[in-house]
């Protein structure tokens, strides 16, 4: 493992401070925890969101006036505990209650949930948007169902202008609901991720292999196989992915090509350009786009391709609209 | 079979020691078939609660699960975090009714079920509490109902937690939580039942 | 190598497609060229920059509103070529001249002088700047001279709002001679950079080796030796860059942590952290900061520190303007 | 020793010959001592020359050295791009007064020399157009001339170019630039001289 680090065991926290060093302007810490909040904070539903750590920007890139009030950093890749949660939820609320926006893992949703009724004890209104857009997992009830995964961001974006712009709580965990369904990835990787602490990556692949359908914490995906090229690997995540829409008619769609840490954006951008050519064979209209680092896994190579209903104009507006956030 | 404070809290410190002795082995488990942290969150877990407990004086049983409950709660993340700090809460609120041992155990398994939602077979820890709980209840409870619970884990397929997504591939390996979670009744076997 | 392309001949050109069609909002191609125009072009001095390919965003990321007006995109680390330049510089003239901002590097000091000859044989006024900010090459009439690096993004964005203000090209001229001489770079590898048509990484280090001073195609450091602490780091780069300022009074400096292409955003924040630390034991005040992949080295992982004197207020005003562009 | 026009065409073909068969090689000895392109640089370049080239019929001596020279600025870049590009550029110039070959190769010497700044054993191509310049225009020219020049770039160190980065660790290294400058007088030799 070759790592630009001090201790291994302190990584989050000094990546924390560096990250509130360099972005004093518009985020803060609350003090003894891993809690990033905004230091712009309307009268508005506050929107909470966070996870393990080592997806950087997210979620603390996303904190800031138009998107997050708050995000909340476990150890990497390991899900927040309850009373950090709690207390992003408690510096979040200016009285119309917090929206949390979660990531379907069953750690997260644990852990969001036990500081969701934290909260309410506490005479906090709290409600939840769970993400689950990786498509590589089948969602049945045999299974931790779907993860949250690229698309998140975009659900960030989404809500966050629509907070802003006055909606209350459960506005927006409606249309969140609604939401979280039209977004769909799907991520392939050409290496493994190195967690600090571990010291050695979650996989290897060989020198020619690939894997499709991996999550963003090293989960397995569903193929492994010999390295093909951008105009193949986006073949199959564009056929895998459109096949969730109903394209009868064409269909207005936002396109999030997002890499996962070790991933030039040279590539991504060879990508991006064969996602949009194999796209003309489906009946879509490319009307938002996005292209870089915004969940990654760490260290892994690879990249994920995240497609979304825009049919609804205002989900488009709000993609548009400015923000004074890191990272978006 | 009353738990009293005194044991409760030596239960819990030979738990941390067990953990902390096979935290590698944990995370190998975990690495298998889920994300490999199990170790360093089970470890990260029980050093905070060494720590609270060897605070307390001459506590009581409730006290005992309750400091353990909320450092687990506190320090664990992740899924096993919630869950062990579920069964730990339910134990802490039983113990101001009860101190019995088989009442305590399954009131822990139904914090875990309740937060979990897992049902028997689903190759969770709740494999490896479920027949404790049950056997401590019906007096049938031996050592080798820990080790039985523990292997039974193998041959099932997962379906929750993070195990989950490996599908078929999870079948063949241990459960790390059902492990970590045989340890548990291990430690209270030499320090309580011994 | 693994990497997520098509034909490794055709990957500057693939690339430039994604990003035009990532980016059509903002950006448009000169056609038959490798040459990114601004879309948005308003009566003022046209900045244009370029080099070599694989340091993306840099160049065509940073072509916009406040900014450059074009950016010529070389093969992979290979100089653009003369002819290339002047259809930039073309494109970018609005009447009020064009100033080349030209990383010192033997190949494109002589490609961007000839276009300079082209363009001022076809009537438009042309001067350049010079970015030679890489410390860790010596100065000397014995060599080629300082390389230009990360720095060189600080001169478009200082220049860029200059420029957008309505600054003469003489003037700009003479702000930027002066400004180049007050950016300083020091840059750290952890793994050497591979070209796709080469294949091969242009150097490799062991696993326990890192190096002091590369470049950023992969040119040798001063030093190679077994992984250090970010701090560690950070002291080596901090203390080798103070000693270009004078730092007798307390000095207003800006900074700039780039990472090189595989290194993760966690990385740079520690890094950052531990910069800011090691600043303490020295005279300056950190008034602007900026952390994130600005110049890359395709996939080199490790990063660079810049330092920017920034006494003169105009200077961070201009780094703190607002601009449209894809990647500041 | 005038060249023809025909003889001008022959010559960068052969050049061209040589450059595709020792790409990789040129590459190679970049690769210690600069960046590993000039041997891709200088191909891309005279693949777009034997292109134009091809398409010219009957063209003078200025035609052919000016059509090489347009191709190699406009296909080569790095530093190889202009210094080639400069070199035929003034040799263009020159065929308009005379077309003698060491007059000629004199003047792609100065072009060279104008454009890089780089003096005689700053370990540049300089090294090798000098020394065969001066033989042609003394007469002393033989095939001897071109090794020599080339091979005594060896002890050098570079004081120009990306070469000169790696300081004394340049030295005992072959100049990229003054092999391929080597390859293109041989082929005058070849195509010309013979
Ligand atoms: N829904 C659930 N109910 C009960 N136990 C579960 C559930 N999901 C996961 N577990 C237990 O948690 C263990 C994994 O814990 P850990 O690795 O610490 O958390 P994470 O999966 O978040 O990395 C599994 O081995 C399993 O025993
Ligand atoms: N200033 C200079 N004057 C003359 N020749 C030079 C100069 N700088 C570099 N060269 C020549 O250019 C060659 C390198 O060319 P090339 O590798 O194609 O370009 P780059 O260095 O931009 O990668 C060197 O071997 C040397 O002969
Ligand atoms: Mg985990
Ligand atoms: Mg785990
Ligand atoms: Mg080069
Ligand atoms: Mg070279």
């Amino acid at each position: 493992m070759k790592k630009i680090i001090n201790d291994a065991s302190q990584v989050v926290g000094d990546m924390l401070k560096g990250m509130l060093l360099a972005h004093d302007d518009l985020i803060e810490a609350i003090d003894n925890t891993n809690v990033v909040v905004a230091k712009d904070k309307p009268q508005t539903v506050g929107l909470v969101s966070g996870g393990g750590s080592g997806h950087e920007p997210a979620h603390a890139g996303f904190v800031g006036d138009g998107m997050l009030r708050s995000a909340v950093l476990g150890e990497m890749f390991t899900s927040p505990t309850p009373d950090q949660v709690l207390e992003a939820i408690k510096a979040s609320d200016t009285g119309q209650g917090v929206l949390l926006i979660v990531k379907n893992y069953t750690g997260d949703v644990m852990n969001f949930d036990m500081a969701k009724e934290l909260a309410e004890m506490e005479g906090i209104e709290v409600d939840s948007v769970l993400v689950d857009d990786d498509i590589a997992v089948e969602n049945s009830t045999h299974t931790a169902g779907k993860r949250g995964v690229a698309g998140t961001v975009l659900v960030h974006k989404i809500l966050g202008k629509l907070a802003r712009d006055g909606h209350t709580l459960q506005e927006l965990k409606q249309i969140g609901d609604a939401l979280v369904q039209d977004i769909h990835t799907l991520g392939v990787a050409l290496s493994g991720a190195t967690v600090p602490e571990v010291g050695k990556p979650g996989f290897t692949l060989d020198e020619d292999e690939m894997e499709y359908g991996v999550g963003i914490h090293g989960e397995p995906g569903y193929r492994r196989e010999q390295l093909k090229s951008s105009r193949e690997i986006s073949k199959e995540l564009v056929e895998k992915l459109v096949k969730e829409y109903n394209l009868n008619e064409t269909k207005k769609i936002g396109l999030l090509v997002n890499g996962l840490g070790a991933t030039p954006l040279m590539e991504l951008y060879v990508f991006y350009q064969d996602v949009v050519n194999e796209l003309k064979n489906h009946n879509v209209e490319v009307v938002f786009k996005k292209v870089g680092n915004f969940m990654t896994s760490i260290d892994m190579a690879g990249l994920s391709l995240t497609l979304i209903d825009l049919e609804d104009s205002s989900r488009l507006d709000a993609l548009n609209a400015p923000v004074h956030v890191v990272s978006w | 079979m009353e738990l009293t404070g005194e044991q409760a809290q030596r239960w819990i410190l030979c738990f941390q020691e067990k953990i902390e002795k096979n935290k590698a082995y944990l995370s190998d488990l975990d690495q298998a078939i889920g994300d490999g942290d199990h170790g360093s969150n089970m470890y990260r877990g029980v050093q905070a609660v060494k720590e609270k407990l060897n605070e307390l004086e001459d506590p009581t049983t409730e006290e005992v699960l309750k400091t353990t409950a909320m450092a687990l709660i506190s320090k664990v993340g992740g899924a096993s975090g919630p869950l062990y700090g579920s069964a730990f809460m339910q134990m802490a609120k039983t113990a101001k009714e009860t101190t019995e041992l088989p009442e305590l155990i399954q009131a822990g398994l139904e914090g875990i079920k309740q937060r979990g939602k897992a049902e028997l077979k689903d190759k969770t820890m709740v494999d490896a509490w479920a027949p404790v709980a049950e056997a401590l209840t019906n007096g049938t409870f031996s050592n080798d109902t820990i080790d039985q619970a523990v292997e039974d884990t193998k041959p099932l397929q997962a379906k929750k937690g993070r195990a989950s997504y490996v599908g078929e591939r999870s079948i063949g390996a241990l459960d790390p939580g059902a492990v970590s979670s045989g340890y548990l009744f291990t430690a209270l076997v030499e320090e309580v039942l011994k």
